[in-house]
């Protein structure tokens, strides 16, 4: 399991702020379509992301126990 | 150990992000301030709502800071960002960069905040009269004329 | 009246600048603050000392936040510079400029600490190891390698 | 009568803040020329003027009461 969260526009759409999902040994890309199939997540492909805390590409291939945090372009300052 | 770099749910006081960077080298401290604007044009703002991701927006200004330490020899940043809801003038953001000669301060200064508006994870949200809002993007370098106004636009 | 340009021999508490240019309209304010560096190259400075013309000195940083509103629109300014004597990181000037936006209250306030080394009759002795001496024109945009090293060269 | 103040170098020169010259009706220019007859005061040429507290030229004609500063090359900020 990896725990995915989500922020801002992102978090009011899923209705949540962390999620619990099976994708160990599987890239972000797929992550993002199995999160797309289940929530109304458009925005996702405008968001970075992160793997723990980290910016990382849709390449990256996630392991037990990872964070995915998707970024929605931020608004801070 | 200090913490130059933090998030915080309550009123930011200036005065302990400035102390942070006061210090025998250096001649010239340049503090930006973020405030809530209550207009923008014609349209009214009620208050603000910040979102983070926290150790991961406490360490971007971190990174921040280092950068700058790269590009201006001799400089030292804090940097302290509210979150929750804030009301009119309010402070959003606080930075305070002190190094030995006036003009990197400024320049110090003005990076962190273009800076804090691209890398660092966190969201504002805009409560107007009729509606509210996650606001994306603001860096001044790109247009958004088409989109809602921002505090930054 | 609300002073907003003032010499002090007390020390300067940047609050006090800052909460005067706080309100609505501005979403960003710059605060420049020089304060007594100690080592300049490897001269040491012990304390400094400054001394002013008050009246006219005050009367001047008023004029200098009077350009800025020429050429910056919707900006307000407060500027505080302290008097007498000085010890190392104590604050001689702070400046803070609000305005709407970002780009504006930076330009003002590297605006304001420039025009305050042109035309604002304030002057500083600095005192060294091995003697002391009162310092000239300092602005930035000149060269000042033939002579002793001031806080900002 | 008219209120001369010196500053910095020029008032530790002439180891006085204030002096009282009677100068009305002549320019600044005299004022000076008189000031150097009576003091060591080289770099009063290096200084702005201001009378009442406007910076003025040297071809100012004083009048009674007029307040002169010399201005050294101001060091603040």
């Amino acid at each position: 399991m990896v725990d995915v969260l989500l922020f801002a526009e992102l978090q009011e759409k899923a209705g949540s702020e962390k999620l619990s999902i099976e994708a160990d040994g599987v890239t972000v890309k797929e992550l993002k379509k199995q999160l797309l199939s289940t929530y109304d997540l458009d925005n996702i492909n405008h968001a970075m992301i992160a793997v723990n805390e980290e910016y990382a590409n849709e390449a990256t291939v996630l392991a037990k126990g990872d964070v995915v945090a998707f970024i929605p372009p931020v608004s801070g300052g | 150990m200090e913490k130059n770099f933090w998030l915080t749910s309550e009123p930011i006081e200036i005065n302990d992000v400035i102390s942070k960077v006061v210090r025998p080298e250096a001649g010239a401290i340049n503090t930006f301030i973020g405030t809530v604007r209550e207009f923008t044009k014609d349209k009214r703002t009620l208050y603000l709502e910040y979102q983070a991701y926290v150790p991961m927006a406490e360490k971007k200004l971190q990174e921040i800071a280092e950068e700058i330490e790269v590009k201006w020899k001799d400089t030292k940043t804090a940097i302290a960002h509210r979150t929750g809801r804030l009301e009119i003038s309010e402070v959003a953001v606080a930075i305070a960069v002190s190094t030995p000669h006036r003009k990197d301060a400024f320049e110090a200064s003005r990076y962190a905040i273009e800076r804090i508006k691209e890398i660092v994870p966190i969201w504002k949200k805009e409560h107007w009269e009729d509606g509210a809002l996650w606001i994306g993007d603001q860096k001044e370098t790109k247009s958004y004329k088409e989109q809602l106004p921002t505090k930054e636009e």
